[in-house]
């Protein structure tokens, strides 16, 4: 029930925001902040209370089920394991620091501003605990159109361009999932006389070779496109760059990461034996992804447009560790998703109070700001080294697993994606030289350090991260007793030498 | 004795936060008081731990504190715990004892800095950094004082960030670190995937007994972990970053890139012996870059006119020599030169930390001269430096430690005269350059006018640590001399014993050459540069092509820029806006031209329409036909 | 009966060839007429002597004569004629005619590829016509009413204007309108219609 | 030679195609509706002959509707005729082009 | 029943000569009545009245659909030829003389109901569509859609004969009956050929489509409306239940015959809207490509009815609220065709663009839509029957279909132009319920996104009554 209240609220709370927007912007904004932190407490609170439980090995935390569509066997189906449970705190988290730091950008039409960020955050938490997947895939678009409005209409100069690609480019993947889920659905109908979208029962579909391939990459294809894997990642760079501080600190920091979601959850223990059938191309197209974006990101001259890059590079880990099909790769890539999440949001973040400062995102009109705004200097180093794997921040650990997971499979691989490391070295660095070292630039007027409420959200996310990073433990207890344990079969490695 | 451990680290760390997050706002002498305080509190932990060490050797030779489990996921479990055995020791009290000098120093040099906070922030950071990497009981953790230092290195050697070169500098430094780190890294997954763990001890236990000798995987393990160290080392041929290190503060020079961090490789490879030993191949291999990067950086070391890059190539060289002693299974003698080289060096440094503030910021030798009777103190500590740099037999500590390296390099069952005679030139080349600093500094007419005399602060530390240059090689006497082994009686609870050659002549001999070759450098030098000769040496025409080369490090920049730098722009600038996004673009357009076409048969005209139908009825009908 | 179902065909392919060819459209009206008395007769050669008076009736009285209202009302003549021939050139009709033939030929040769029965020639009189026509199909028929009257309002709503002699026209159309709802069973507003284009 | 509904058949399809060549060729609006009737005269002569072919009233009954059906759409259309040639002084559908792409 | 269809006509006629409002409330009243009448006969369903009608569940659901539809256009007629102050009375009988033919259709099985029923509603439509004579478009379109409605009935008629020759019956059971005794005769195929030109022409298949967009332009908004929506249910009706009849899915040729129309249908449609600025003839084009994805529901028989259905109720409330959006953004002089009219519409009147919006939302298919559910049970459909090259060209034509859709929605939500509101000549009341009734509309296409059990359910009931 919690989980329909997390989400109810959202809802509500974004149209409340539209509105109470008539009347005062201000109001809007703080029922936005009180809704998202309402969403973040519930399922915190819950889960503290019920810690014990949980620590052991009970799989399922939380369910929910009522009937929709009764006549094809949909059901409103919620379910929340300890992975899920995870993300959701990070959706929630991430939430949050966006309604702050909307809190001046966003200064016409804030109660629909408001409504969209809100209902895109429930689609978004709705896709982390459906678990039928017509309520999935129906989640998966509804984060999908108000982010589309989001980029659509407060983005930057190009934004309608880049509206339509992320929207064409998303939506085509999720077509080709609904079209294998319904074959997926009539497989399992017929194999059991029982049709249903529920995940349980389609856990126990067998699937033969072409057809099981087949419907899987109906899966994967959508999921590789929002995750996303080279070469369908063009929608990222553009959605990313063009849209508000806050839509781009959610797309990078969730959006990307249902891609992830939906690999682990549906695909690998769907589809054990075609998952492993495909793992060495599918690795070899995440390091494709890790050297490929690392290449491009360092060729950019736009901060948003380069930090977008480096998320291409940062999820070809998670494609790599995904397909490794071992413990320490999937805890890796559970990891990733954190600490991705959290340290591309603090930089895209940071793009945005530099572009609030500075108006505009080229680097090369940028230079030596770490003169003007020490603080903001510090932090930014903490996540660009975030960024380039640095131990004691999240990103290393995330790293570490998910390339020590995959080196026994696949050696090959592995080197070429640690050479991913240099590469994020290398653009890591430039963004720290180019933006914050040398001359400071002869602008009109001194940019201002950061203000209380950044400091907030800023403070927010490197406690986040560097916690990641020095204590990782209950990320994965939370992950493995819910994950691995029962009921979680493992595709056997297709690759091994 | 084990709960002291965490406080080392901790205290440069509590350092490090107070100053980051309230540093701007404290007053100067609370900052100098908290940034070399903590350090200097860590170094009398040191202290007191080693002599509790040294009274009463702990169980297993070792303390160990466990302070939490890192991670722990499958099979890997990784916890973060500390570890002080003899050779750990060693490095922390160099790190916290020369680190604590080195503070002190700076709380005078730089006084005058607007960044006063951040610099010793980050200098605390680099101690803890450094003190996690050699205290660390896994590799993981040791990876992440790798890393850390790395990080602190480069932040440091970036400090004046306002010049362009320097920032580059500093991200050629991290960049060419990461590539041996990656390959450290690689080195890490092998090893865990051989072995199972990654805890130091586990390593070395389980290694004899899961590798044979020589076999394809130990061959690989210690060639990254190799490589991994070469990085840090600045070994060739990842050497090029150390020169253009010394864009940083003085202090800095002589803390991380001559003191500490650069010596880390030495401390990996010699943290590892068990597994080096297992490979032959890898120590030989190690000995040879240890040799070739001698020689290297001292010619190129004889060329350089700027007074930090002179020193920094003589590290470079410095720590070839330790790569040597490694390779050739002297691994007490590669770190007792760690040891002596971390005082003189460090202070070689400092000294000309005061000089280049006392000539308004002036890096070149050229323009120094004369400052013997000007700075007496400092000339008199830079002579100690240098005396022990070019080794002189007896007087100095470079002499016991870099005798000690000449001897194995020939007499350990891995030496061979090839390397003996490398590592002679270089002593020769050594001594060379020594006398030439010495020479071009501190004697002939003064070029600069001195502009105020060194705070005491800064001289204190000097004369300590010139005392240390001097007297730190007697505890180490070769085997003919005195037999004084209480260094490497030390160092062997950990390290293994050198392995030597039988029949062997006699170590005078080699004792005797070795003092010939650094008096025969001396002498040169003094010829060529004593005097107006050093200028004419400058100037000849003839030598202008080969200075050139051993001027720009024998060219090994502009080879990288070549090779790497040049193709990896060009790749990144002709791919900036993402060749497959040119596909989907593509696509968009077919489909709007394809909109175009159809759009055409939509032109309004009542007859076409007709033929439209038509055109159907004829499809349907000729379909039937057909089938 | 055969010889009279193949003369009256062969006439009637030869005026409505006459027909889509002709260049004034009087000449094509009167073509047509002819076209549809031929039909008219084949229609007999079937058995068929009911439709046949109708096919005269209406086809041939009604709406020829209709065709002929407006060419005469819009004055349709010499220049329109001169209008034609400029565009009917070849390159016009060729390239639809022989897309038509085509279509043609493919039909014929279908309907030839069938098995062809012998077709007996039965009369079926009027008056089985009509007891089917307001038996069963009696809603049809209503129905049908309907289509005349929407057929009529539509004409009659479209054509309005300021010309008085299409005024006299849609008169009557609104006066046959008014009828209707005045409780005329819809068959005989169906069968005034045709009336009024007699 | 016998009559075959067949033969009736034949004689329906070419005036019918007929009809469909004066609708393509002719740029009348008045010639394309005298087309189209010539073509629904036709699918009538198909009815009727089909009506004989089993011997049923049917065929008669629907020439009936189709009767009427003309005369309904032939109205309507004249009225459109009439409205063109008002507006736009010409019967070329040609110029009928205001509507396109 | 059909009886009592027939007498609410006949009655509304008598109202002629009152005002137009109280023919609209008149024909409102009546319609209601329908539509309660056969809520209650539903239990004496299926009635047949032989030979030509038969009422069963399908052909009330058809009919439902077509009557609520009609409701809706004639609310949106009123603002529309109000403002235009032209004299509507022969509007409303030919719109409900065009509305009986439709329903006609639905209840038919057998080709003269068929027959009468499509001409009724293609007389009824020359006139509709042509009916602001003094637009030259609208005489243009009607001339254009006249010519061609006319040669389709020729050949639909001309096919009818092949079939009635060869069958020697025209009811649609008794076709299938001798069908099953002689096998399906060349001459019925192309019998059959001939009657899909007709229906082809009428639901604007391709390649009978290109009479759409300009019919859809020249027409007044609220005919558009009714074409898009009234029409081509009523065809689609008696197509299915021809289809159905028949089995003509089980007929390889006629399955390839349609497979490539949808396919044809998916791509042309969607391909033509792509560029297209003028927003009626997107909404043609759109449609030309939506009955290509119906197509699909057709083509997978009788699993597939009750997503047509579905679907058919989905895109008529979409089509209806997209069409009531133009309407009232329609001036005196223009309809509001131009994709620049729309430019920043949000900002000035944010509940039309949301309605606007959640239409163009559900013509794509997003969640949150009855687009959504519709596009969901078509491709259920066609999936269950492994159409697999129908499903994945409509999931591609889908995704290209987004882009036009998108575009307008972001020319919605654009910087708004400096442009007068348009004034409003009627007395507010009636602006108010026509967008209240739009906002049902749009409340209707949320309900039915996110909880379409309840129709659906509805509908198996329905279907079952045979």
């Amino acid at each position: 029930m919690i989980l329909v209240l997390m989400i109810g609220i959202l809802l509500l709370g974004g149209i409340a925001c539209w509105l109470v927007a008539q009347r005062s912007a201000m109001a809007a904004r703080y029922v936005a902040l009180i809704a998202v932190i309402m969403a973040f407490v519930i399922p915190l609170g819950w889960f503290i209370q019920n810690k014990p439980a949980i620590t052991g090995a009970n799989k399922w935390l939380v369910q929910y089920q009522a009937n929709w569509i009764p006549a094809f066997g949909i059901s409103f189906h919620l379910a929340m394991d300890g992975l899920s449970f995870l993300l959701i705190q990070l959706t929630f988290l991430l939430g949050v620091l966006a309604v702050l730091c909307s809190w001046n950008e966003i200064r016409e039409r804030s109660g629909f501003y408001f409504f969209n960020l809100l209902w895109t955050l429930a689609g978004i938490a709705g896709v982390f605990v459906a678990m039928d997947l017509f309520l999935f895939y129906f989640f998966w678009e509804v984060m999908l159109v108000p982010m589309y409005f989001l980029i659509a209409i407060w983005g930057d100069f190009n934004r309608r361009y880049a509206a339509y690609k992320f929207f064409i480019f998303t939506q085509t993947g999720g077509l080709l999932m609904l079209l294998a889920i319904l074959a997926l659905y009539f497989i399992h109908g017929q194999q059991t006389g029982n049709y249903t979208f529920d995940y349980f029962a389609l856990l126990n579909t067998t699937l033969g070779g072409a057809t099981g391939r087949w419907i899987m990459l109906g899966f994967l294809i959508a999921f590789v496109i929002k995750l996303p894997m080279v070469p369908l990642h063009n929608w990222l760079p553009d959605a990313h760059s063009e849209a508000p501080t806050a839509g781009s600190l959610i797309l990078a920091g969730l959006l990307l990461k249902t891609g992830a979601y939906g690999i682990l959850r549906f695909v690998l223990p769907l589809f054990p034996q075609a998952s492993a059938a495909i793992a060495w191309w599918a690795m070899l197209l995440g390091v494709v992804g890790i050297v490929y974006g690392a290449l491009l990101a360092f060729a950019q001259t736009d901060l948003k447009r380069l930090i977008a890059y480096t998320s291409v590079s940062h999820m070809g880990f998670v494609l790599l560790g995904a397909f490794a099909f071992n413990e320490i790769a999937l805890q890796g890539v559970v990891m990733q998703l954190l600490t991705h999440g959290v340290s591309t949001g603090a930089l895209f973040v940071m793009a945005g109070m530099l572009k609030e400062r500075l108006h505009t995102r080229d680097i090369n009109q940028m230079g030596g700001l770490w003169t003007a705004m020490p603080q903001m200097g510090g932090l930014a180093l903490v996540f660009v080294m975030a960024s380039l794997g640095l131990p004691l921040l999240g990103n290393f650990i995330a790293e570490f697993l998910i390339l020590m997971g995959s080196f026994p499979v696949n050696p090959v691989l592995t080197v070429i994606a640690s050479v991913g490391l240099v590469l994020a070295a290398l653009y890591s660095l430039r963004i720290a030289q180019k933006v914050f070292m040398g001359q400071l630039q002869v602008v009109s007027e001194r940019p201002a350090d950061l203000s209380a409420r950044e400091w907030i959200i800023m403070a927010c996310l490197t406690a986040a991260i560097i916690c990641l990073g020095l204590y990782p433990q209950p990320v994965f207890d939370l992950v493995k007793g819910a994950f691995f344990v029962t009921g979680y079969q493992l595709p056997v490695a297709g690759v091994s030498n | 004795m084990n709960q002291l451990l965490a406080y080392i680290p901790a205290f440069p760390l509590i350092g490090f936060l107070i100053l980051s997050l309230f540093g701007r706002k404290l007053p100067k002498p609370v900052i100098a008081t908290i940034g070399a305080g903590t350090v200097c509190i860590a170094a009398i932990i040191t202290i007191v731990l080693g002599v509790s060490f040294l009274q009463t050797p702990p169980a297993g030779g070792a303390f160990h504190q466990l302070l939490w489990s890192w991670f722990k996921v499958g099979k890997l479990s990784i916890d973060i715990s500390l570890q002080v055995d003899a050779l750990t020791l060693v490095f922390i009290f160099i790190i916290t004892f020369v680190g604590a000098l080195i503070h002190i120093y700076s709380t005078f040099f730089m006084w005058h800095d607007g960044d006063y906070a951040r610099f010793f922030a980050s200098m605390n950071l680099f101690v803890c950094a450094m003190l996690l990497l050699v205290m660390a009981d896994n590799l993981v953790l040791l990876y992440l004082g790798w890393e850390g230092v790395g990080l602190c290195s480069y932040l440091l050697i970036g400090f004046w960030y306002e010049v362009p070169s320097n920032c580059r500098a500093a991200n050629k430094a991290f960049l060419i670190t990461r590539i041996g780190d990656t390959a450290l890294l690689i080195g890490l997954f092998l090893l865990f995937r051989e072995l199972g763990t990654l805890n130091i001890q586990g390593i070395l236990q389980q290694a004899p007994a899961h590798f044979t000798t020589g076999s394809a995987n130990i061959v690989l393990i210690t060639i990254l972990l190799m490589i991994g160290g070469m990085g840090k080392s600045a070994q060739m041929p990842l050497q090029t970053w150390l020169p253009d290190a010394m864009a940083g503060p003085s202090p800095v020079s002589a803390l991380i890139h001559a003191a500490t961090m650069v010596t880390a490789g030495v401390y990996l490879i010699a943290r590892m012996h068990g597994l080096f030993q297992l490979s032959p191949v890898t120590m030989t291999i190690v000995a040879i870059i240890g040799a070739c990067t001698l020689l290297v950086a001292g010619c190129s070391a004889l060329a350089q006119t700027d007074i930090k890059r002179i020193l920094a190539y003589s590290t470079i060289s410095q720590i070839g020599y330790m790569f040597l002693a490694l390779g050739v299974g002297a691994w007490s003698a590669a770190i007792f030169h760690f040891f002596t080289h971390a005082f003189f060096k460090a202070l070689l440094f400092l000294a000309a930390g005061v000089v280049i503030e006392a000539l308004h910021h002036e890096h070149n030798i050229f323009m120094m001269g004369g400052l013997r009777k000007r700075m007496p103190i400092v000339f008199v500590t830079f002579l100690a430096g240098a005396a022990a740099l070019s080794a002189l037999p007896l007087v100095s500590a470079g002499f016991f430690s870099k005798d000690a390296i000449l001897w194995y390099s020939w007499s350990a069952a891995n030496g061979n005269v090839f390397l003996w005679l490398m590592a002679l030139a270089g002593a020769f080349i050594t001594a060379l350059y020594s006398t030439r600093l010495m020479l071009v500094v501190f004697w002939g007419e003064p070029k600069t006018p001195v502009h105020e005399a060194p705070a005491q602060g800064m001289i204190i530390p000097l004369i300590v640590l010139a005392f240390f240059s001097v007297t730190a090689g007697f505890i180490e006497w070769p085997h003919n001399m005195m037999h004084l082994t209480l260094f490497s009686d030390h160092v062997q609870k950990v390290l293994p014993e050198t392995i030597m050659k039988a029949y062997l002549p006699s170590e005078w001999f080699f004792q005797a050459i070795a003092a010939l070759v650094t008096g025969a450098g001396i002498y040169l030098g003094y010829t060529m540069y004593y005097g107006k000769a050093g200028v004419r040496w400058q100037q000849s025409p003839g030598l202008a092509s080969t200075r050139e080369f051993l001027f720009s490090g024998w060219k090994f920049d502009q080879l990288y820029n070549f090779i790497f730098v040049k193709p990896f722009l060009f790749l990144t600038r002709i791919n900036k806006s993402d060749v497959i996004d040119r596909m989907y673009n593509g696509i968009a357009q077919g489909s709007l031209r394809l909109s175009n076409w159809f759009s055409v048969s939509q032109n309004g005209s009542l007859r076409l329409y007709i033929v439209g139908v038509l055109a159907g009825i004829l499809f349907i009908i000729t379909l039937q036909l057909l089938l | 009966m055969s010889t009279l179902f193949y003369i009256s065909s062969i006439v009637a392919v030869a005026s409505t060839v006459m027909v889509i060819t002709r260049y004034h459209p009087v000449h094509a009206l009167l073509y047509l007429a002819v076209s549809f008395l031929s039909v008219g007769m084949i229609f007999l050669s079937l058995g068929a002597p009911f439709v046949a008076a109708l096919e005269i009736i209406v086809y041939a009285g009604a709406i020829i004569v209709l065709f002929i209202f407006v060419v005469m009302m819009l004055n349709l003549g010499r220049e329109t004629a001169q209008q034609e021939k400029e565009w009917l050139q070849p390159k016009v009709w060729v390239v639809p005619s022989i897309l038509v033939l085509i279509l043609l030929v493919e039909m014929i040769i279908l309907l030839f590829s069938d098995n062809k029965d012998i077709m007996r020639i039965s009369v079926v009189d009027p008056r089985k016509v009509a007891l089917s026509l307001y038996g069963e199909y009696i809603i049809a028929v209503e129905l049908t009413g309907f289509l005349l009257m929407a057929g009529i309002v539509g004409a009659a709503h479209i054509g309005k204007h300021k010309r008085s002699s299409l005024h006299r026209f849609l008169q009557n159309g609104e006066n046959g309108n008014g009828k209707a709802h005045t409780g005329v069973p819809p068959e005989q507003v169906s069968n005034e219609q045709t009336v009024l284009h007699d | 030679m016998t009559d075959s509904a067949h033969m009736v058949l034949m004689v329906a399809t070419v005036l019918f195609g007929l009809g469909l060549i004066g609708v393509l060729t002719r740029k009348n609006v008045v010639f394309m509706l005298i087309s189209v009737e010539i073509m629904l005269n036709a699918a009538g002569l198909a009815f009727v002959a089909a009506g004989s072919k089993w011997q049923q009233p049917d065929g008669q009954v629907m020439f009936l509707f189709i009767l009427a059906m003309a005369a309904a759409e032939v109205s309507v259309g004249l009225a459109l005729v009439l409205q063109i040639y008002h507006q736009h002084k010409t019967m070329d559908v040609e110029d009928l082009k205001e509507l396109r792409d | 029943m059909v009886l009592a269809m027939a007498a609410v006509v006949v009655i509304l006629l008598i109202a002629f000569r009152a005002s137009h409002t109280v023919i609209q409330v008149t024909g409102f009243v009546m319609m209601c009545g329908v539509v309660l009448a056969m809520w209650f006969v539903r239990d004496t369903l299926p009635r047949e009245i032989p030979p030509l009608l038969v009422v069963d569940g399908m052909a009330a659901l058809f009919t439902g659909l077509i009557i609520f539809s009609v409701l809706v256009v004639g609310l949106l007629s009123y603002i529309y030829f109000e403002e235009r102050e032209e004299n509507p009375k022969e509007y409303y009988i030919l719109l409900f003389l065009a509305t009986l033919g439709s329903a006609i259709l639905t209840i038919s099985r057998h080709f003269v109901s068929f027959f009468i029923g499509l001409e009724l509603l293609s007389v009824s439509l020359y006139a509709l569509i042509a009916y602001l004579r003094n637009r030259n478009n609208a005489v243009e379109a009607g001339v254009k859609y006249l010519v061609l409605a006319a040669l389709s009935s020729a050949f639909l008629l001309f096919g009818m004969a092949l079939i009635y020759m060869e069958t020697g019956s025209m009811e649609f059971t008794a076709i299938a009956k001798a069908l099953d005794a002689g096998g399906a005769s060349v001459l019925f195929i192309m019998g059959l050929g001939l009657i899909v030109v007709a229906i082809g022409f009428k639901l604007a298949l391709v390649p009978f489509h290109l009479w759409a967009a300009d019919v859809y332009q020249g027409a007044p908004a609220p005919v558009t409306a009714f074409i898009a929506t009234v029409s081509k249910i009523g065809v689609f009706a008696v197509l299915v239940r021809f289809a159905l009849a028949i089995h003509l899915q089980q007929n390889t040729l006629a399955v390839t015959i349609f497979t490539v129309i949808a396919i044809a249908c998916m791509i042309v449609g969607n391909v033509l809207a792509l560029m297209q600025q003028n927003v009626k003839r997107l909404l043609a084009y759109s449609s030309i490509a939506h009955f290509g994805y119906l197509l699909v529901a057709f083509l997978s028989g009788n699993a597939g009815v009750g997503a047509g259905v579905f679907y058919l109720l989905a895109y008529s409330i979409t089509l209806l609220a997209a069409f009531g959006i133009i309407t009232l953004l329609s001036t005196r002089r223009r309809d509001a065709d131009e994709l620049s009219g729309y430019r920043g519409l949000f900002w000035r009147s944010p509940l039309m663009a949301a309605i606007f919006t959640v239409a163009l939302f559900s013509l794509a298919g997003i969640p949150l839509t009855a687009g959504f559910p519709a596009k969901f049970f078509i491709l259920t459909a066609g999936v269950q029957q492994h159409m697999w090259l129908l499903a994945v060209v409509l999931v591609l034509t889908s995704v290209m279909g987004l882009f036009y859709y998108l575009r307008i929605i972001s020319t919605l939500f654009a910087a708004p132009p400096i442009t007068p509101l348009k004034e409003r000549t009627l007395h507010p009341f009636f602006y108010f319920a026509t967008t209240a009734s739009l906002v049902v509309l749009m409340v209707l296409l949320g309900y039915l996104g996110v909880y379409p059990s309840f129709i659906v359910e509805n509908v198996r009931e329905f279907l079952l009554i045979h």
